[in-house]
């Protein structure tokens, strides 16, 4: 039982780690601003998600896991609006995506800003 | 060993930034940037000066023996707020200033002081 | 960098970095308020000057010759003082031998809490924290004397609504997900105020946490809204009875017969008065913290609207 | 696996500052330090428990909310009219109109 909850626990860890470094990644490579908000967006809900589950599993004492619990709920509340509000005054403020921006102008230039 | 000494270098270090930022810097809002930035190398000048190897945060629990020293904490967190307060009230300075003179450069400030003269 | 807003973004960075650098350094309460604090309301501020005074400096002006030449000199000079200095993390260190084994051994059978941080702040260094508390006071005051407008007129009032009324119909999302979490900031920062015995966490904080829960809210619904909601008289008020209470608490003492804020004859059980000092005090301090930012923010943000 | 997860996400941290300072645009800015934010809340979770003392978890979640806090600010900020005209804005082309 102990090696089940410790394995399950290193793996979503790992889990986790791999997402958030992807997401890493991809704020680095992506080339305009939205690409790299999809990057960033998607993968920090479900990578601080795993890393948190695997948290949990790693002390199931009553008061830590109702405090991770409660970031782990905040986490999945805050970061997809956080996102969602970004996205929006982006585009309310004039900043056009790059798809957009390609079909413009042909899509003949590579426009990595 | 020398090296064990790196943590008031990186202090130096921050400090430096700051002071520079705040003598080169013409912008007001920069300097004040420049004065946050010296005040936290400061807070971690006093907070790594707290820390001791193998021991954990000052706060009593069972079966821990060695705790790293209470006092620069508390000095530390206060100054934080007091911090902020007068980074807000030299903000409110220089929004007067802006008003005043229609600019946060010092240098434009300067000038039109001069010209009054 | 030219431009303002990139530096209060990356000031902001700094904060957050600076506070997993505190709690690294075994400092959790210090971390607890560098994180309410440098990452959420000074970047909040900064912003709010920045829209104020427009974003972008200047061209290049400066003589950074002579900048250099003194900074270069003068951490030098501080380099070749931390030779003296004794090592990173070592336990004899002068600075550990003085007086904090006193606190760490003592501190739970004076004062009966296992947070250290606590009552060596509100306690053995309460005169500190007083006069802490009244500087924070003091700036709040100065920033109102500074920054106060007289009322608007009726219908400047009223287009100020309509225009927020129109920008705040498009975040519906965000007002609801706001809704859902104010109340929760709330009791958070009502639980670490009065658990910061015990674990990290006390007025500071707690105040600071109060005042972003207050700010958030001003900045989704609209800062006339707000001001419906809180009452800036109420809070001016507040920031004074804070102060007071604190010093109301140390009076109290000195009648009772011990020295000004000695908590030990506040009850029959000196423990207990202890509790009971230190309660009193953190929540003198929370209430001028929380209302004096609050007043900083409401200010600073009138200002702006009335441009 | 704990001391791995917390190099991943200092990788990560790094990343983000890097973005924080290329960022072309005012929202690339932003983003980092959303992400910033996440990240140095699930650090100080982990680092919690590599000391072993993870009873500071009340730290994270105040991160959590502050960077929640700091984020709407920022965003409600940069509606206003002096942040709408940026002549430093290199990665945004204006929508015709």
């Amino acid at each position: 039982m102990e090696l089940i909850v410790n394995i399950s626990s290193a793996s979503c860890l790992l889990i986790g780690s791999f997402l958030c470094l992807s997401g890493g990644v991809g704020i680095m490579r992506l080339p305009d601003f939205y690409t790299r908000m999809h990057a960033v967006g998607v993968t920090d809900t479900l990578g601080a998600g795993m890393i948190l589950i695997g948290l949990i599993l790693q002390n199931p004492e009553g008061l830590v896991v109702i405090k991770l619990l409660l970031i782990l709920v905040m986490t999945i509340f805050i970061s997809p609006v956080a996102s969602h509000a970004l996205a929006k005054a982006a585009y309310r403020n004039d900043l056009v995506p790059l798809s957009d921006r390609n079909e413009n102008k042909g899509g003949t230039e590579s426009s990595n800003p | 060993m020398i090296l064990g000494l790196y943590n008031y270098w990186v202090v130096v270090v921050l400090m430096m930034i700051g002071l520079y930022i705040v003598i080169a810097h013409g912008n007001l809002i920069k300097k004040i940037v420049g004065l946050s930035i010296f005040q936290t190398a400061v807070f971690i000048f006093y907070i790594s000066m707290a820390k001791i190897e193998d021991a954990t945060a000052p706060i009593l629990a069972e079966g821990i023996s060695q705790y790293s020293n209470p006092l620069p904490h508390v000095l530390i967190l206060t100054a934080i707020v007091v911090g902020i307060s007068t980074v807000a009230l030299g903000l409110a300075l220089v929004v007067r200033i802006n008003e005043a003179y229609g600019s946060v450069e010092e240098e434009s400030i300067q000038n039109q002081d001069n010209q009054e003269c | 960098m030219r431009d303002l807003f990139a530096v209060v973004m990356m000031s902001g960075i700094f904060g957050l970095l600076s506070a997993s650098f505190f709690v690294a350094m075994d400092a959790v309460d210090v971390a607890f308020t560098e994180a309410s604090v440098g990452a959420g309301i000074s970047t909040l501020l900064m912003l709010t000057a920045v829209t104020l005074t427009g974003r972008s400096e200047d061209s290049v002006r400066h003589r950074p010759m002579w900048a250099l030449v003194v900074v270069f000199i003068t951490g030098g000079l501080l380099i070749y003082g931390t030779l003296d200095m004794p090592y990173f993390g070592s336990a004899d260190a002068p600075i550990h031998l003085h007086v904090a084994p006193r606190y760490i051994n003592d501190s739970m059978q004076e004062t009966g809490l296992p947070n250290i941080v606590t009552s060596v702040l509100a306690s053995y260094r309460g005169f500190d924290t007083f006069g802490e508390v009244v500087v924070i006071f003091t700036a709040g005051m100065g920033v109102l004397a500074l920054l106060t407008l007289g009322s608007r007129s009726g219908i400047q009032r009223i287009m100020a609504d309509s225009i927020f009324y129109l920008m705040h119909e498009q975040h519906l999302i965000l007002r609801i997900v706001t809704k859902m979490l104010i109340p929760f900031i709330l009791l958070f920062a009502l639980y670490v105020q009065f658990h910061g015995d015990f674990g990290p966490g006390g007025g500071f904080q707690a105040g600071v946490i109060f005042a972003a829960a207050i700010i958030l809210y001003a900045m989704i619904f609209g800062l006339s809204t707000a001001r419906r909601v809180v009452n800036r008289t109420f809070f001016k008020l507040l920031a004074a009875i804070g102060v007071l209470l604190y010093g109301g608490v140390g009076v109290v003492s000195l009648l009772n017969g011990g020295n000004f804020l000695d908590y030990n004859v506040l009850a029959d059980d000196p423990v207990a008065g202890q509790h009971l000092g230190i309660l009193l005090i953190e929540l003198g301090v929370g209430c001028t913290v929380a209302s004096v930012m609050v007043i900083i923010f409401f200010n600073f943000s009138g200002r702006r609207e009335n441009l | 696996m704990l001391i791995a997860a917390t190099l991943a996400i200092l990788v990560v941290m790094i990343l983000a500052i890097i973005r924080g300072f290329v960022g072309p645009t005012l929202y690339d800015r932003i983003l980092a330090v959303n992400m910033f934010g996440t990240k140095t809340v699930l650090l100080i979770s982990l680092l919690g428990f590599v000391m072993g003392r993870p009873e500071f978890l009340d730290i994270a979640i105040v991160y959590a909310l502050i960077n929640f806090i700091s984020i709407i600010g920022v965003l409600h900020f940069s509606d206003s009219a002096v942040f709408r005209h940026d002549p430093h804005d290199t990665g945004s082309t204006k929508k015709e109109s």
